[in-house]
């Protein structure tokens, strides 16, 4: 959104306050840390440092810095081919992420993931997935654990519109209302599931009456402001941690670049790529922060700094070195694994 | 040592895991009415709704729950009812279970047992009466194992339980009522070692699953005209004890491998290389596999019958190796 | 329904005329054969003649009748393993369904397929399942080749409620609204997933909801009644075939017996059993037709002839051969197929 | 003769064939923009937006959409994207197309092509990267496919869209841009048959797919060394081409298998135990194969490059087996 034509509005300017305009600089943080990454990973990409399919979510930036402002270490999540965002926001060290899309020893993944499998167990980050939707009982299956261990936690499963379409997000609908399992389901709605457009292929109201035709109460939101995701995602977990049963998130948000970095979106057209541009969940952010008095500098200053720490990742990656071959046997199964035949 | 089915050896070493580990739970369609077999009956009285747990028609879902509650500090046991059921949870388990510990580093392991009742029985026809223990023998990072006796179905679902990897283990539906002498400790049973169930000089004649009971009595029938056969049930195929097979061929020069599975491209084939490989220049006589033919199960026990191999057949290939 | 209690009502009544009298006296026809065919399978299944597992559909026999009804040759069925009934009611022969049954060269499968897999291609029954819900999308695709090819005709798919849970059926319902085609779901609710009470299993408000949620209208039913299940089922297909956009059917009914012909139902008391036998389908019809005028012996000459029928079935199913052995190296590939290695 | 790419070729059969032929219909995600690989590019323009379907992102519904399409008249080209995808759907695969005509007594047909693209290519992993010719191989009623060239590429996508059969077509994603002289009337290839792609007198070397090339190179590397290698592409795996094998071995006397997949219970464990079984009695070395390590597929290239099987690999197991 251009700065000029920001209005924002909503219960978040009407009672602002202190504790208000340091979680939406909070926010505006994580937004501009994930869409540094993401440039930054496209361009490393582009120059063949980076291998494999990089998924940028540029764009998407507020629903995964609004959910995860909302949850503790302690509380799980499971993620997409699209998963930077999620991780970066769920507390991962950027650093170690970005090594891992180097495919260097000092990555998550020690480079045998990559960026469609990265992960950070020790901030609860159960992984990115390479198969679309599959995810979604892996998170729900996590959250059953929780509750048979007595443990306090949420398990929130992020995917895209085009997961909506498969067998297993309806399956785990059903199966977490059925067990009351604190599972919240967040739909990151961009509109377009690779090249195809999400109204070509898909039927009926959406995936909130999805949702609760499966016994799993919906809302949906504006995925493109921040704080109407923070609100929403507070809102329903609230009532997930209640009620120890689940909720689903409809976040409709944009998608700027291509499916992949290397994607031209040539089915795009200029002038609706700069419509959906116009909904920058960062810009519009930085609008609402100086209608609240929050100096540009300050802003900026932010933007810097993100760039400036993913910058210090990227050379960090350029210069680790990779994991020794033999680590190539490690890692796969304690009986058995490792051998050739 | 007392008299006990496969099915109650299997129960009571799973009552037995359950008792001494909070973590342990099971998830399956009709656990709470003891499952199809009976291998569950009674856990549901004991352990509660929470630990055994009675699913939705949600194979896919039953899979890929277990795969995030295994990350998550707990070992289920995944009941897939029906081994040929499973095929609606591949991904689940190929691309999920099996790959995600290497995939994050290791990070995570994914402890679970996925039991796939396997095998002809009361034709069932071909949506009910597979054996594709070939294929996750194929698939890095799963545990695949095949008892053919009540000790070893106890003991291996034990072991299966306490290994930190997915194990695929495959119970064959014909067995489930088949009664022999256990020792009531009912004692795990390592992953990857063989069994010797019958030793011989003249032929090496590697089996597992229902397949053992064949194997014996074909080697009984051996030993009547005079030829006696090693007869090796290897329990676990992946990883199968190469140690037990090469050292017993090595003796006999001799290998005959018998499963139930079709032939083509059957875990046999897998044994068979490996032996050629290996020993090739040593052996009395080319190595040989019996295995299904490449059909489809059919329903009606005539049609049926093809499909399976009989003790004769065993008998004759013994003795064509054996007498050249 | 105990003959005394039932009470008739609604449209069919009201206007009745001599061609709805004709319409429930088929219905009471295909119902009885269907219900003779079960109990003789199940009758053969204790003796050991029928092998594999059996699983009759006595108690749901209107929903195959009412549905069926309203079909065309032309028009295309997908089921279940609790598919018997639908192969009756779509025309095929009864005793070419009793020799598969048995096994034998006869049957409509030559003996390769059993209960399970009993089809007629001939009146487009295309095949019960072995898998829960599988049929569902081979019903769409076949749907999907009418299309393709300009061809009249609907397919219709049976299915139970435990189906209602797996992947497949949503996928479904999605792609089927997605393409407009012409496809009948029909949800056979026995409240009985095998052993377990599916209100155990699902959550959310029902097939009904879930069908409308993916793009697919959908009515409920009292499957017990079949001439409800008729006017519901033609109303449905002349839908579709205006429209040729797809509709769910959900009909609640009532399996008397065990989920397969061995199960004696330790799960449900006597009580249960007895209130849910008052739903009979056949007994309610003919209630029905007695108060339409209809004389007793008329329908229990239905009932006779049914029995006499299956009866004649089943004694030339037991004198029919097997097929000879060398047929289970036909009918599997055209290339490749008959070779043992 | 034209210079084509397998991506090329493969397009312009499928245009060739869908222009003959109405009752052939592509599905698959995102085929409208031309498939991941461009081997869809332009049809939907051509043909129209019913025969080349841009699908929901429902794998299990769309090969199970295409078995129901295929029993009634029509022939379904099934894009599964990428190879892994299709564990998304295997019951649909497994259980209901390669089973139906046999369960069914021979009432359907069930004529459809599953493409897989398979294998490693630009570094996308364990999920994205498998080989799994040997599980489809495995299953009765399934032909499986895999060429190497253009020219094969376009004939084999040919005659599996007239083939009555489920059939897979492993495509390998390496090779789209691969570019080779081809006929350019593409004529169909026949299924079952081999190519010979290089004659030689001391050891028969058979493969499949993308390491055909591989072969050949280290082919070529072991001529300058004064070993003859024949190089056997088999191009269908099922069925196998057992004449040409059994033929060259009888000949070479020495057998490698080699192929990308992984080795344990890879489709070459079938070839070699097949030879080892039917002319081990007059092999001048055992039989040998050459696959993967049984490892999950790593993003990192030095991790990956475990998985793969590299010219000097190939070059001295050559000269172990003809030089022992
Ligand atoms: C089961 C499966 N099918 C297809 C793919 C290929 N694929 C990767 S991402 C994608 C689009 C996903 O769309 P959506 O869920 O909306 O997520 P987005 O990319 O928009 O974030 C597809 C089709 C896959 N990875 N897994
Ligand atoms: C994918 C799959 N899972 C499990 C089974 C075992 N099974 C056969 S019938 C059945 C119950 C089906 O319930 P429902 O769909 O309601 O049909 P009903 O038996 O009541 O007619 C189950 C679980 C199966 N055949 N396929
Ligand atoms: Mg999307
Ligand atoms: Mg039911």
């Amino acid at each position: 959104m251009s700065e000029a034509t920001v209005q924002p509005t909503g219960p978040v300017l009407e009672g602002a306050n202190d504790a208000m305009l340091a979680r939406l600089i909070a926010h505006q943080r994580t937004m501009a840390r994930i869409r540094a990454f993401e440039e930054a990973a496209a361009e490393a990409a582009a120059a063949g440092e980076v291998l494999g399919l990089v998924h940028p979510s540029i764009g998407q930036e507020a629903v995964a810095a609004g959910v995860c402002a909302n949850l503790e270490r302690h509380d799980l999540v499971t993620s997409t081919h699209r998963g930077h965002g999620h991780t970066l926001a769920k507390g991962a060290d950027l650093a170690a992420t970005m090594a891992e899309l180097f495919g260097k020893a000092s990555g998550f993944c020690k480079g045998k993931g990559g960026s469609m499998h990265i992960a950070d167990f020790s901030v609860g980050m159960l992984g990115a997935n390479g198969v679309v939707a599959a995810g979604i009982p892996i998170a729900v299956g996590a959250a059953q654990a929780l509750k048979l261990r007595r443990l306090p936690g949420v398990a929130v499963t992020f995917f895209g519109d085009g997961a909506t379409n498969r067998g297993p997000f309806f399956e785990s609908l059903n199966w977490a209302a059925l067990f009351r399992l604190p599972v919240l389901f967040v739909c990151e709605d961009n509109g377009f599931g690779s090249t195809t457009r999400n109204e070509a292929v898909s039927a009926g109201p959406g995936p909130a009456a999805r949702a609760e035709a499966c016994g799993v109460p919906a809302r949906t939101v504006d995925g493109s402001d921040v704080a109407a995701v923070d609100e929403a995602a507070a809102a329903l977990l609230a009532e997930i941690r209640a009620s120890g049963s689940p909720r689903l998130l409809h976040a409709r948000t944009h998608r700027f670049l291509g499916h992949t970095s290397i994607d031209a979106q040539g089915y795009r057209s200029a002038d609706e790529l700069a419509a959906c541009r116009k909904s920058d969940p960062i810009a519009f952010n930085a609008a609402r922060l100086r209608a609240l008095g929050c100096a540009d500098a300050e802003i900026s200053a932010i933007a810097a700094a993100a760039g400036g720490e993913v910058a210090a990742a990227v050379a960090a990656a350029r210069a680790a070195p990779h994991a020794p071959s033999h680590e190539a046997f490690a890692d796969i199964q304690d009986i058995g694994g490792g051998l050739w035949r | 040592m007392a008299l006990m089915t496969c099915q109650e050896a299997a129960l009571a070493a799973l009552a037995h895991e359950m008792q001494e580990d909070p973590t342990i739970w099971a998830l399956g369609e009709d656990l709470g009415r003891g499952g199809v077999f009976g291998q569950y009956r009674g856990l549901q009285q004991r352990f509660g709704a929470e630990r055994i747990v009675d699913t939705p028609i949600s194979e896919a879902t039953i899979m890929g729950a277990a795969v995030g509650a295994a990350m998550m500090g707990t070992r289920p046991v995944v009941e897939m009812r029906i081994a040929d059921f499973a095929l609606c949870a591949v991904d689940e388990l190929v691309n999920q279970a099996a790959k995600a510990r290497f995939m994050f580093g290791g990070q995570a392991k994914v402890p679970l047992v996925a039991r796939h009742p396997m095998g002809t029985w009361k034709n069932l026809a071909a949506q009910h009466s597979q054996s594709l223990e070939a294929w996750w023998v194929h698939v890095p990072g799963l545990v695949v194992a095949a008892p053919a006796t009540p000790a070893d179905c106890a003991g291996l679902l034990k072991s299966s339980i306490r290994c930190d990897d997915p194990v695929v283990l495959l119970e064959h539906k014909d067995l489930w009522t088949y009664a022999a002498e256990v020792d009531e400790a009912l004692p795990p049973v390592p992953l990857g070692v063989a069994e010797c169930a019958r030793d011989g000089r003249d032929l090496t004649l590697v089996t597992w699953s229902a397949a053992r009971h064949l194997a014996l009595a074909a080697a009984d029938a051996a030993a009547a005209t005079g030829i006696e056969v090693e007869v090796l049930d290897l329990r676990t195929l992946w990883p199968w004890d190469r140690g037990a097979v090469l050292g017993s061929v090595s003796r006999t020069r001799r290998l005959l491998v018998l499963h139930e599975a079709v032939q083509v491209a059957g875990f046999g084939a897998e044994i068979a290389a490996t032996v050629a490989e290996t020993l090739g220049s040593i052996l009395a006589a080319p190595v040989r596999r019996l295995g299904a033919p490449r059909v489809p199960i059919a329903y009606a026990p005539p049609l049926e019958a093809v499909y399976r191999i009989d003790q004769g057949r065993v008998l004759a290939t013994i003795q064509g190796l054996v007498r050249g």
